[in-house]
């Protein structure tokens, strides 16, 4: 409806290819961005960064991490919650054993030690797929919550593994108000996105989405699965890393593994699955709606248990929270198994063929 | 010795519950290659429903005879499988017929929460105990054998037998009756089976039965041991190492895989996890079927996935 | 067809046997491909010429014999080697990727001539982007070729049938092979179909030099556009020659009488 | 014509090449031609359109073509073929034209009718139908073609690659850059630019050679007259055979500078309309008659929500959607709010998807277009016109001027063309935009064109009282009633076929008191109707006579003739009797020809009682047809006719 495309003709294979070759969507997601670095700010209260807005960045982060696994190379995991605890606790490490290590740099080395450990635990997708693989990262996932816990060396020798951070800087400024560790995270989280918009739409996320649709012509044709699924795994962990030490570093401040547990692998996933498997948008989308529902819910179930004259407990609250999560999960496997993010897309050509139905 | 017996009988015995536990797995998947994430789910849902109904029934008839309670809470729980095996069928499992293993995983991976949401929800979320008269005593045993013997919780050795039981009749249920029958027929061959007419629909709701009271039972046993807690449900979780040990679709695999597991976690726990801190039993076991996937994907008695072009 | 000068022989098989698990799919085949040529492997369904396709390019490993590719000899192929060294296939039940667009899928077969790396891609750096512009350049000349212009962004899973198959055959053109495997491209066409693939067969074998095996289990068409052809039946090769040859060897039409055709 | 040779050159635009150059020297970096090729617009600005043509001519030039020489064009709309159109007309040479879709024998008549030598064509396809008819056209020598897919076997050595040309062309341009200059400066204004074949209805197609100066005066016209510029953006993708192709795509871009794009293929004609959003746009009347029948079918779809909005706000764009666009006064507040909702809603997203958002002007010509079909567009805001003319007056004699817009008129003669109505009521043309000639036939140029310089159209028509023009009919259709009125049947048959119930009619009056008409009824859409009301019937013959259907007709004549008492020219032929026919015309039974026109005559003749009937004031007749089954069978077919009469309406006077 909005969409007005005649004349907007490309006259090369550049303006064919660019991201948002639609100028609308183009001014749409600029003003957006805009948006969020400025207005928002402007705007928002505290209690909002801190129980939203925050946790959406960095779980959009890490969900963009597990979608190129997952949505993009087709290989499953339920281990995403170790990686992140492998990018946090590796950044802490860097950050307090090398002296004038910047936070920043800290943070990339999490991940690219996320990475590693994700390629290492990637080797058995070479082997075996679908669920064989789902045990080979829960693996992970039990190993490095043991792993945290019990080696004391990777918690500079605290107990219970719990490790804190003073506030991170960049360059010169101290990222210690919510505002600041938003901004923080925005600016990250933008470009990691085009990062991976980039990866996806260039020739390696071609070799990604080849595997996944059909491993056995992807070879045929010279893509080499060792190469595309270990790369995935690698570019993945490395996403969901830098998100794990961001969640450690910038959000929690002090945090122990328990953070990283396996429900934050599910978690991960779901946001995956709701958001939309292969597609960038819906890692945001996946991350916005986790972090909102349990908020919704925690308001709305007591209002309408008040209705009714009955006394919502919190732990009612977190029950029912993980049913409607359950109950969503099949509900979006079964009708959408493309996620929001498909819903999303769908809405936008009926607009862009407005007022045709098709 | 007899410290090495006592943790390798201890390793028996949980190995014991885990095969249960893994042939709920293995029966799901043979039947509709579905691997049920939600076994876990149904066990802690199951021991709940036993813990409650054995509590709620007394009082809503006025008796007090823990016996009949337990036998009418068992059944009341048996007929609560039965419901959540029929309901997985008509909403889950007929809208993603034919799709890929991974979804149906992730599917069964929702079930799971939304059963342990329910569960909670209906039951509560405290501790309960399920009291049906496990003898608690330990006893000694090969005194004669060795110097000091060892020492056994008899309600292992009940826990074991009843195991063993089930598997037997489960043995013989698949290979004796006609649904049995027609039950490995739809697990060979989807398409050949429902072209000569046996409905898949009805199989599944079958097979989710069976699995549902291997499930009653795992929690039965688990809960009156530890009580029927949120934990349980990390029982799938612990569990999963052994079905790939012993491959997804083998009944025996699933037996000796549990075993293997079960004595490898203790062992190792016992006598490598002091020197890297302790509590690595779970991701031992997770280790070892690791390793194993990478030598042998199929697992100890699985058939050989082949791929065609 | 007049221009087109048939060369030497660029592949060679010698005694291929291939089973799974007892069952003998393939027993001692030999025969060999010339450059340029157009080479048809027929035989009724079952007999053996997928399997025959997927030694060639090293899907299947056969137990038995050997590959001369070019004047190296091979036990087996492997198929990302296969597909460096010039072989691309199409498949009988295509194989495309269906979560992607035609041009997507196209541009996979351009995916061993691409260099840039993964930091290059992931900034869009130069290289990574002048590549990517370079590739498409290619990939639109073999859209061109197809003339599937119409559906270039459409996604694969979306298109007939027929339009799937060419876009199969487009993406095995992309890798600008030497040698193109063609696995029953005809197959559940219509007639018209039909007709526009051979036209299409015929073109990339006599612009592009290309030399093409194909496989096909209907003779009518084959025998039209190949210059040789190989007949197997059960896993053994029954005939091999032209196709007048083929259509006159006694074996050769009782396997095709038998096999209720 | 004292002025020298090279001052004419320097000074005047008066032949295509000169515009061409000019171009370049004042709009070089404007795109002038783009074609979607391999997936994207590539994009030729005048400087090199201008190489491009210069290397072409010269390349010809090699090959031995020469001033008088015929040049064959024969392709979809593909640049280089516009391209050498100008290529020919630099070295003073005729480009020809011909339909791409012309079966080889076609083609042989044109070929050695127009003497051709030279020919360029797309492809392979239009290469081996040359060859096929190349020993019957002794005069062509050379074929070059522009794709050389497929012709690496070809080894005839006419034939050659128009890559090879060019480039054979550029070095002998590099070598003699005088020679091109040279010979763009022998070029007059009085040259024949173009030879187009007419389609030639009656006899054989005829070579209407126009000059340098007609086409440029017409496309000149045209261009003042909508204020065209160099910016504009033109969709190339009717027949380029045909004049309008020719007036829009070549002409009319040479004078105003604007951009030609031709699209991808046939398959992606609606796809490249959409990317390029022409502003100004030319298709025939059937053209926009399936856009419109696609917009319903594919509304018809859409939920009842959506579907009911479209519905709501075309009835509110109907209502005042062309005032506003004519920026008439007398529009609701009310009515204009709802429009600019309507506009945001329904009529913005609809331009826009079908490419017509970007539209200032577009033309419709070349039949006539129904009143429905034309309100349409303009009501959703697409300046829709119509124009009138012919081969041989450069397309170009009346347009509708923006605002003056009426349905049934074609509009005002253009800037500099005389039009008057003969004393038969043919229309005659005279102007600077008529034929030089027919190619080689001075008998046909005589008879078309007049002492006094007049060319006969063929065409009846007249001027109604704001001096807009009517095409009626064809001439030799129109006939007088007894009392010397003129009777145009055509004229009001197609305004009954307007009407969807309507599916053909047949009116009569040569010689009578009174017009009268058979009709058949849509059985498609009557039968439609009838069931929304819950009507039973069983067939055509018990439909066609129901009282309520022949209500409806009735309803619809009366229309058709309050709307003849507007004009005085046609207000004493309404209908004052009809009866809506038991079978419908087939041309099975001869009824109609096989393009399903009405063979006035035979039907005449076949229902002569039924004739009789409507004149002797009877007021049913039955009547008994024998007709023929798909199968072959034949059989009857009875029914007892009710005649209606038809209330007629006072014929309104001029307000003078």
């Amino acid at each position: 409806m909005f969409y007005r495309e005649n004349g907007q003709f490309k006259t090369s294979y550049k303006s064919d290819q660019q991201i948002f070759a639609i100028p609308q969507d183009r001014w749409a997601i600029l003003a957006l961005i805009v948006f969020a670095f400025v207005g928002i700010p402007l705007l928002v209260d505290e209690y909002l960064f801190r129980a939203i807005l925050i946790p959406f960045l960095i779980l959009s982060l890490a969900a963009l991490g597990v979608n190129i696994l997952v949505g993009y190379c087709g290989q499953i995991t339920l281990g995403a919650g170790a990686f992140m605890a492998v990018g946090a606790y590796a950044a802490y490490n860097f950050l307090i054993r090398i002296s004038g290590m910047p936070a920043l740099g800290a943070i990339l080395l999490g991940g690219l030690t996320a990475a590693a450990v994700g390629i290492v635990f990637g080797i058995p997708s070479l082997r075996v797929r679908g669920l064989y693989l789902a045990v080979a990262t829960l693996a992970a996932q039990f190993f490095w919550d043991w792993a945290f816990l019990r080696v004391k060396w990777f918690t500079n020798d605290s107990s219970s593994g719990s490790v804190s951070v003073a506030d991170i800087e960049l360059f010169d400024w101290t990222i210690n108000t919510p505002t600041d560790k938003y901004l923080f995270c925005l600016g990250i989280l933008v470009i990691f996105s085009l990062m991976a918009k980039n990866l996806v739409r260039g020739s390696i996320g071609r070799q990604w989405m080849a595997i996944r649709d059909m491993d056995v012509a992807a070879t045929v044709i010279g893509i080499r699965p060792m190469y595309a699924k270990l790369t995935a795994f690698a570019v993945s962990s490395f996403y969901v890393g830098v998100a794990g030490a961001l969640w450690g570093m910038v959000h929690l401040g002090s945090w122990e593994p328990a953070a990283f547990s396996l429900d934050r692998s599910f978690q991960l996933l779901f946001m995956v699955i709701i958001g939309g498997m292969g597609a960038i948008a819906g890692s945001f989308f996946g991350a916005a709606f986790i972090v909102i529902l349990p908020i919704f819910l925690n308001q709305m179930l007591p209002l309408v248990g008040g209705l009714f004259g009955l006394e919502v407990s919190i732990a009612l609250v977190s029950h029912v929270e993980i049913m409607i999560f359950g109950a969503l999960i099949v509900f979006f496997l079964i009708v959408e198994p493309h996620g929001i993010a498909r819903l999303w897309s769908t809405g936008r050509e009926k607009l862009r063929l407005w007022p045709f139905p098709h | 010795m007899s410290f090495f017996l006592e943790t390798l009988l201890g390793g028996l015995m949980s190995g014991m519950l885990y095969s249960l536990v893994a042939l709920g797995f293995v029966l799901i998947y043979k039947a509709s290659g579905v691997f049920n994430f939600a076994q876990g789910a149904m066990v802690l849902f199951a021991a709940l429903s036993m813990a409650r109904f054995s509590e709620w029934i007394p009082l809503w008839l006025g008796m007090d005879n823990l016996f009949m309670a337990n036998v009418l809470a068992f059944v009341v729980s048996v007929m609560v499988m039965f419901a959540v095996a029929w309901l997985v069928e008509r909403l889950v499992l007929r809208h993603l017929v034919n799709q890929e293993g991974a979804t149906l995983l992730m599917a069964t991976l929702g079930i799971a929460y939304f059963l342990d949401g329910v569960g909670q929800t209906i039951f509560g979320s405290d501790i309960y105990k399920i009291d049906v008269g496990m003898p608690k005593e330990p006893v000694m045993m090969l005194e004669s054998v060795f110097e000091g013997g060892i020492l056994i919780n008899k309600e292992d050795f009940v826990a074991a037998f009843i195991s063993a039981m089930l598997v037997v009749a489960l043995t013989i249920f698949f290979q004796k009756t006609a649904t049995g029958r027609a039950l490995r027929a739809v697990a060979d061959d989807h398409q050949a089976a429902q072209s000569i007419g046996i409905p898949l629909g009805r199989i599944w709701v079958i097979v989710w039965c069976v699995a549902g009271i291997t499930a009653l039972v795992a929690g039965i046993i688990w809960g009156s041991k530890l009580g029927a807690q949120f934990s349980l449900s990390t029982v799938a979780l612990r569990a999963l190492p052994v079905v790939i040990l012993g491959g997804l679709t083998s009944v025996p695999g699933a037996i000796i895989g549990g075993l293997i597991i079960g004595v490898g976690e203790k062992l190792s726990e016992v006598y490598l996890g002091p020197y890297v801190g302790g509590g690595i039993e779970i991701w031992f076991a997770y280790m070892l079927a690791l390793v194993f996937l990478l030598f042998r994907p199929q697992g100890l008695f699985g058939e050989k996935i082949i791929d065609r072009v | 067809m007049s221009g087109r000068k048939i060369g030497e022989v660029i592949l060679d098989l010698k005694n291929i046997s291939l089973s799974f698990g007892g069952v003998k799919a393939l027993q001692d085949i030999s025969f060999d491909v010339l450059e340029h040529e157009v080479r048809a492997i027929i035989g009724p369904n079952g007999a053996g010429k997928s399997s025959m396709l997927n030694v060639i390019n090293g899907v299947y490993r056969p137990q038995h014999g050997e590959i001369i590719l070019r004047g190296e000899h091979y036990a087996n192929m492997n198929s990302y080697e296969a597909a460096k060294a010039g072989l691309a296939r199409t498949f009988q039940n295509i194989a495309l990727f269906k979560g992607m667009s035609v041009l997507d899928n196209i541009m996979t077969g351009r995916n061993l001539k691409m260099k840039a790396n993964i930091l290059q891609q992931a900034f869009w750096l130069g290289p990574a982007q002048r590549e990517e512009l370079e590739h498409r350049l290619k990939v639109e000349e073999i859209i061109d070729f197809l003339e599937i212009q119409h559906i270039r962004k459409t996604p694969v899973g979306r298109l007939p049938y027929g339009l799937q198959k060419r876009v199969d055959l487009a993406r095995a053109l992309a890798m600008e092979p030497q040698i193109l495997l063609l696995d029953e491209p005809m197959a559940g066409m219509n007639v018209e179909e039909k007709q526009d693939m051979c036209r299409f067969i015929l073109d990339v074998n006599d612009q592009f030099g290309t030399t093409v095996v194909l496989i096909e289990h209907d003779m009518g068409v084959v025998m039209d556009i190949s210059d040789r052809v190989v007949v197997l039946d059960y896993g053994k090769k029954i005939g091999d020659g032209t196709p007048d040859e083929v259509r006159a060897n006694p074996d050769v039409i009782s396997a095709y009488l038998g096999a209720s055709h | 014509m004292a002025v020298s040779e090279s001052e004419r050159a320097a000074n005047s635009l008066d032949t295509f090449p000169r515009l061409l150059l000019n171009h370049a020297a004042t709009r070089g970096d404007r795109p002038a031609t783009r074609e979607k090729y391999l997936g994207i617009w590539q994009t030729w600005n005048w400087s090199q359109v201008t190489e491009e043509v210069r290397a072409m001519a010269c390349g010809l030039a090699e090959l031995g073509f020469k001033r008088g020489d015929n040049l064959a064009i024969i392709g979809d709309n593909r640049p280089r073929l516009y391209w050498a159109m100008c290529a020919a007309q630099m070295l003073g040479g005729v480009p020809v034209p011909m339909y791409q879709d012309a079966v080889a024998a076609e083609m042989t008549f044109v070929l050695t009718d127009g003497e051709i030598r030279f020919a360029i064509v797309e492809d392979q396809e239009q290469v081996d139908k040359l060859l096929e008819i190349k020993g019957q056209c002794p005069s062509l020598q050379h074929i070059l073609y522009d794709d050389a897919r497929g012709m690496r076997h070809y080894t005839q050595t006419y034939l050659q690659g128009l890559d090879e040309v060019i480039a054979m062309g550029r070095i002998h341009d590099k070598n003699q850059p005088d020679f091109i200059p040279a010979e763009i400066a022998k070029g007059r204004a009085e040259d024949v630019a173009v030879m187009l074949y007419t389609s030639g209805t009656t006899g054989k197609p005829k070579g209407v050679c126009q000059t340098h100066e007609t086409f440029i005066a017409a496309a000149t016209s045209g261009v003042d007259f909508d204020h065209l510029t160099e910016q504009e953006d033109i969709l190339s993708y009717l027949p380029m055979a045909w004049v309008g192709d020719h007036l829009f795509s070549y002409a009319q871009a040479m004078v105003a500078g604007f951009t030609i794009n031709c699209p991808e293929s046939g398959d992606t004609v609606m796809t490249d309309l959409r990317e390029i959003g022409p502003t100004y746009y030319f298709a025939p009347p059937r053209v926009f008659e399936n856009l419109l029948t696609t917009v319903m079918i594919r509304m018809e779809d859409a939920g009842a929500v959506k579907r009911g909005m479209f519905h709501y706000f075309m009835a509110v764009a109907k209502r005042c959607g062309s005032d506003i666009l004519d920026r008439k006064p007398g529009v609701s507040t009310l009515d204009r709010l709802l429009y600019a909702l309507g506009n945001a809603l329904v009529y913005g997203p609809l331009r826009n998807v079908l490419g017509m958002s970007r539209i200032r002007v577009a033309y419709t010509a070349g039949a006539a277009i129904g009143p429905d079909l034309f309100r349409f567009y303009r009501s959703i805001g697409v300046n829709l016109k119509q124009l009138y003319g012919a081969t041989e007056t450069c397309a170009a004699v009346c347009l509708q001027p923006d605002r003056e817009i009426k349905f049934d008129s074609v509009g005002k003669p253009a800037p500099g063309v005389e039009v008057k109505i003969a004393d038969s009521g043919e229309v005659l043309v005279r102007g600077k935009l008529l034929l030089k000639e027919y190619y080689k036939r001075p008998d046909a140029t005589a008879e078309a064109i007049d002492a006094e310089g007049w060319f006969h159209t063929g065409d009846a028509g007249f001027f109604d009282e704001d001096g807009h023009l009517k095409i009626i009919d064809r001439a030799k259709d129109v006939g007088k009633l007894a009392d010397g009125a003129i009777f145009a049947p055509n004229y009001i048959e197609n305004k009954l076929k307007f009407f969807q119930y309507i599916k053909e009619a047949v009116c009569f009056g040569h010689d009578r008191d009174m017009v009268c008409a058979f009709v058949n009824i849509d059985i498609g859409a009557v039968g439609n109707w009838a069931e929304r009301r819950g009507l039973p019937y069983s067939g055509y013959t018990d439909l066609a006579g129901k009282p309520e259907v022949l209500e409806l007709v009735r309803e619809c004549v009366e229309q058709v003739n309050a709307d003849l008492s507007h004009d005085a020219m046609v207000a004493e032929t309404q209908v004052h009797r009809f009866m809506v026919l038991h079978k419908e015309l087939d041309p099975d039974d001869d009824e109609l020809t096989r393009t399903r026109k009405v063979r006035r005559g035979f039907v005449a003749e076949k229902y002569a009682v039924l004739i009789d009937a409507l004149y002797s004031g009877k007021t049913s007749q039955f009547i008994e047809t024998q007709v023929k089954f798909e199968d072959g069978r034949t059989g009857k077919v009875a029914a007892d006719l009710t005649i209606c009469d038809v209330k007629t309406f006072p014929v309104m006077k001029k307000a003078a």
